[in-house]
């Protein structure tokens, strides 16, 4: 395990805070949101492809070195830091995962440096109820003469409003609920039968209900064998659950520092309010629980590069504290603004709203505890 | 015409019950819909023209302020004619017919402490609803600590003059005047401050609502340039307003903590325990499936009934006679994070549908949730935040010292 | 629902916590507990029967009011607030239930008035494990010619290393967790095959395990019908969790109130630590929890004497809110004390050691909590 | 001797490794256990003889202190060596032969602000545990205030004259000497402190024990009456001792949140996950049956899962030469949070078998747990308690203000 970065780590998160800070500031998600562009932000995909941020976990030839879930983790972070809404947790983690874990040769050359390159997106289509659960799929994947159709329903999916391409979960055996059974698609966006219903998110991020209606896709669609999907999904799961957490370790953190500076500066009877003892314990706590998320977070990307087996476990302890963490701060970060923080204007608000985004996806903390205990027995 | 005794207690219930039956417009008997509230007003908006007539006779027979004196408008009945009056009312659903911060806080103020030609000049005019206020109390500068408040008022020998800012005045950019809190001695703090009323359509006044994080409205920024007022206007003695401010601040706190907030319940939406069993499932014995979750919940269930019972308790010994304390502090700390609680939970249970901001693909129930989610997170500050609650009660009702 | 006591009501509190204070105190447990007692003071039941604490919920002629479940609640509040160790729980309140629930004309006539008198006292023998589980009942009753066989082991009951007589709940049909097929039994402690193991705890009251080896009952041993005794039970139980909440809150309220007094007298840097706002927060947060548990006991109290339909939900509440009220409130009563809160010499501890027995005994709050909501459909 | 390069490390582990292997009795390679922790001094007690021979033999060798200087009779090894020669221990599961203040707290302190005199006269004798040394620090009146402290040395000319009362002197009924501070200037607070030694079979020095909650005593009330003390044996400076107690404090808020608390674990006590399968029960999937109980018992164990990975990094960070911060601090708050609530959820999945206080009828675990229970809430109050770590978190690393 290595809580240090490496050196070239260390310079992909500082390239990351800065482009995140100069460029993709809470304002700049404030504008977007004012403009009705619902996380979608295609200037931004082009930068981040200029930056090289959609191929940090792959390699430039096979077997090279990367930057690894511990570097896209330094920059989901600094995402998270300014709440900005990328393709990056889609697309370069999880599309980039399921693709060098269970594509064919094939899919990996067609795909791979097309996401590297920023020239594709993706979205994972897994959720059919509004709660994470993921061997609860109904949708169904039939074989036919060609390849297979697919028909479904599939609940807000992150970034479905303006991907290239779905990873869709479908079902080729068994029932709802079965591990066994589930088989993973690449299905093109604008594909026949496929309607994305646009959301408008709390956190102005968006996202989409898609229906898979008749879809039809050709044999080699599959990624990774047909009926043991779970096999590829639970891992690309457990690195989605890390990199969120990384991006809401970053969220958290931003939260409380724009706190700190408000306790230090606004004054109410004659005293700065972070003099006030009641404060200054409620913020030393928080910061606690900010530097025992930082490790779990490290240690869980550090877990995945090397490929250990505690993988699950750090999944589930990184993503349940983040969830507690980052809901504890957004809210204490409104509370200790006061009325400032009610306003639209003020930036607390936008991180409880995404916070809450952050807790729902790939499992919540109940959710994640419940695994964890599973894991470890009880 | 006070009633003594039960049995002209039960001739009032008569008189009453008679007069709404015949006044109360059906459609003002069925459950209060949100956008046909009525506030009053000059600019008074009916979407139901029923609720016009409803307001309209009420206010004529004084009954939007039962016991306030028959002399200024009011109804003039006694407390337990006035609790009769609101159980009739209550036997056939009526709607309250007004809404208004002069029938809830100002007019008991000025009650007590204004003069008699003040009180005929705004009292019967808040009972009609004719008169729409709003309250000037915080300040950018001064929001827990009300009193550091800098709004300028001077003394101009026949009329003074205001300059300042205002902040977080509800419906100040609807409001017809405005009963606000000035400063007229500099040399001190709560001793230089007074009580002062104006039109809101004087020349100086403007008001810049505020947009809040769940997408309302209802506070503004409000704007005072070298606005003239009236001498006989200030309500109270010069550098008298501090004793009249705390007097409203309880008006203000009990009836937030009576159930006034924003953001709490509301129609079309269910309770965490209903939404977690239908978005989470239950388990083959009708539990809901998340046992971590489920406990949560009972144990917020638990505070909203343990809350209710203070209430009832505090009534109850209230009304045998018993010394209470300082509830209001109390009932409001519990009713904030009650509500706030109430509201993560149903977010929570909610999952991903609790995530939606508007249009297409979510239920109606669960963006309103949504939204009054994001307004609960007001209960914690308005009215006095939980912080000054417990200050308050650490020192007033528990005894505790300050540094010395 | 009332809150407000009925004058005799409230002389009855008066006297009850004038005697707790005077004759009862902390220090009188801490005496009782050096000279080896663990928990048995043959002196203080004979001034409890003086003061006729054993008869307050037993009418003196049939259908003449008593102080009903609130006075008695009173009581226990009272014994709460110094910790006394009385009979009263086990036997004015549970067995004089049960009897008036479910004993025969012939019982009610023989034990009623020795329980009034404080002739008798008496021990609920129920528990089988370390947890409360009421209906996870092995012991076993056999019919035999002239009555019953039992046989089984009771775990931790309450009082039983110096009550003279057990309620012994047995199985007469059915298998442990069946609701149906319990039966309830007056066992003479002394009666051969009884053997009672003394059990040292760390509250100081002291309890005991009682083995039952082919302990022959006659015929009218028995409370109420064969195998229905849950419907005895239930309301017993219900009625023993609301009082033993009582008991609770005395404690929590007189902890909390020492907890103050050391606030107000204790110096630290030059100031009164009950000066540094973040205690006083906390102060003030555990007052308000005290406030709303002693508005659920009041009604919890108040629907039991009404009758009312929502006793079991009440009593759920009134046990959870006081398990946890007094959790708190002991912890925090030792930890504000410092240092001196764990010295033996002071009475913070005493609260502390005793607020898990009370949390413990009918039903944890994470039991009474599963109970509500299962009450309440969910 | 310092080694260099791997090289002459690997030679010096070979030749650890050999003299272990034949000085190391194999009694003292099995787990340690309680009453045969050895803490020396002039009355030591050895129960098991070997614990004698193995100190006896490492105190020789100063490998009881392996990096102090082999002037004042300590290993005088590298840091390197040092944490060769723990591998090499823990390699052969050697016990730690010897428990001593003078060794985590006092030593240190004084190689850095003794004297050489005092260093010749008082570290050997620590290194081979010939005296045992007590802490006196706390007052009755000055707790987590320590500058407050006000026991009395005067200068006598010849001798210093102390009189006063300490209190949580750890084990001073059974120690030889004390480290004590003293105030030698009533004018001024931190300023008027010193640091001084004397042996505590000093006419006027009196220990009383104290007894605790779970029924230990390793505490005492210490009282000094007239106790008379040499002058050469005042550490640094007069009035210079509060630097000397800050060093100190260092040490030991350290020693406690790398795990040296009184109630962490213990042999022979499972983990609440265990004993709520075991009590509680487990549902068909082998889930604790009371999913409101596992839920917080998951809590718990990430916390603690956390709470490792915490001193993991910041071990990391640190030998990587990264700026860590106040970490002490936090990890002392954490870990005391983290073994009061491992122990509170002990009790509760114990159910009422972890009631018990001694004798027949408990499982001999649990009773450990019970008292280990009570020992845990010390955690939060010894070494600082957590709300003074709360107040340095704000102060130093948050920068948080005082008031003006």
């Amino acid at each position: 395990m290595s809580f240090v970065l490496t050196e070239d780590q260390e310079m992909l998160r500082e390239t990351a805070t800065a482009f995140a800070r100069d460029e993709l500031s809470v304002n700049h998600l404030r504008a977007l949101r004012d403009a009705g562009a619902n996380g979608k932000d295609p200037r931004t995909r082009q930068k981040l492809a200029e930056l090289g941020f959609f191929g940090v976990i792959i390699p430039d030839e096979p077997g090279a070195e990367t930057f690894g879930l511990t570097g896209l983790g330094q920059i989901l972070e600094a995402q998270g830091r300014t709440l900005a809404a990328t393709p990056l947790l889609q697309t370069a983690l999880i599309a980039a995962t399921a693709l060098q874990l269970g594509g064919s040769p094939a899919q990996q050359a067609e795909w791979l440096s097309k996401i590297a390159g920023g020239e594709t997106t993706f979205a994972l289509a897994l959720d059919e109820s509004a709660h994470f659960a993921p061997y609860s799929v109904a949708t169904e994947a039939e074989r036919n003469g060609q390849g297979y159709t697919l028909n479904g329903l599939k609940k807000y999916v992150p970034d479905a409003h303006h991907a290239d391409m779905l990873i869709v979960v479908a079902r080729t055996f068994g029932e709802s609920g079965d591990r066994h059974g589930l088989s993973l698609f690449l299905v093109p966006r604008d594909a026949k039968g496929v309607t994305i219903a646009e959301l408008k998110t709390v956190d102005s991020h968006g996202a989409a209900h898609v229906t898979l209606e008749n879809v039809m896709v050709p044999e080699d669609a599959l990624v990774g064998p047909a009926d043991q999907g779970a096999d590829i999904l639970d891992p690309v799961l457990d690195r989605a659950a890390i990199g969120l957490a990384a991006e809401m370790l970053g969220s958290a953190q931003a939260a409380f520092d724009i706190t700190l500076e408000y306790l230090n500066n606004r004054k109410q009877f004659g005293q700065l309010i972070g003099s006030f003892q009641a404060m200054q314990h409620r913020a030393a706590k928080m910061f606690i629980d900010l530097e025992m998320t930082r490790s779990c977070v490290g240690a869980a990307l550090a877990a995945a590069d090397a490929g250990k087996s505690d993988v699950a476990e750090l999944a589930s302890l990184a993503k349940a504290r983040a969830g507690e963490l980052v809901h504890l701060v957004s809210n204490e970060c409104v509370q200790m603004h006061g009325g400032i923080g009610m306003t639209d204007a003020a930036d607390p608000g936008f991180y409880m709203k995404r916070a809450r985004v952050q807790e729902a996806l790939y499992g919540s903390a109940s959710w994640h505890r419940d695994r964890y205990a599973r894991l470890n027995g009880f | 015409m006070a009633y003594d005794n039960a049995e002209q207690l039960e001739g009032f219930r008569l008189e009453a019950r008679k007069w709404l039956e015949a006044n109360c417009p059906p459609s003002m008997r069925t459950p209060m819909v949100d956008d046909e509230v009525v506030w009053g007003g000059r600019n008074a908006t009916f979407k139901n023209p029923d609720s016009k007539v409803w307001l309209d006779r009420m206010g004529e027979k004084g009954w939007t302020a039962p016991e306030w004196p028959k002399e200024y408008g009011g109804g003039g009945l006694s407390r337990s004619e006035a609790r009769v009056l609101e159980q009739e009312m209550r036997r056939i659903k009526a709607r309250p017919p007004l809404f208004s911060f002069g029938l809830w806080m100002f007019g008991p103020a000025l009650l007590e402490f204004g003069n008699h030609e003040q009180k005929l000049r705004f009292i019967p005019d808040i009972v009609k609803g004719k008169t729409r206020w709003c309250q000037g109390y915080s300040e950018p500068g001064a929001g827990s600590d009300l009193a550091g408040l800098q709004t300028r008022c001077e003394d101009k020998g026949d009329h003074y003059l205001i300059n300042g800012q205002k902040v977080w005045t509800s419906y100040a950019d609807k409001a017809d005047w405005i009963f606000c809190l000035v400063r007229t001695d500099t040399s001190t703090k709560h001793e230089g401050i007074s009580f002062i009323l104006f039109d809101m359509k004087s020349p100086g006044v403007e008001a810049r609502p505020i947009q809040l994080i769940s997408g309302e409205s209802p506070f503004c920024e409000t704007f005072f340039t070298d606005v003239k007022v009236p001498k006989d206007q200030l309500v109270g003695r010069l550098n008298g307003g501090w004793d009249i401010a705390k007097r409203l601040l309880q008006f203000e706190r009990s009836s937030i903590s009576a159930g006034g907030f924003g953001g709490t319940g509301g129609s079309g939406i269910l309770g965490p325990d209903d939404y977690a069993k239908h978005h989470v499932g239950t388990d083959e014995t009708g539990r809901v499936a998340d046992g971590d979750l489920r406990g949560r919940i009972a144990d917020h269930k638990m505070y909203v009934k343990a809350f209710s019972l203070t209430v009832q308790r505090q009534t109850e010994q209230a009304k045998a006679g018993q010394a209470v304390g300082h509830t209001a502090s109390i009932l409001k700390y519990a009713a904030a994070k009650m509500n706030q609680d109430r509201h993560e939970l149903l977010i929570e249970a909610l999952g991903t549908e609790g995530l939606g901001w508007s249009g297409e693909g979510f239920d109606k129930g669960a963006l309103k949730a949504t939204r009054q989610w994001l307004r609960s997170k007001g209960n914690s500050i308005e009215g006095g935040t939980s912080e000054i609650n417990l200050n308050v009660i650490a020192k007033r009702v528990l005894g505790l010292k300050e540094h010395q």
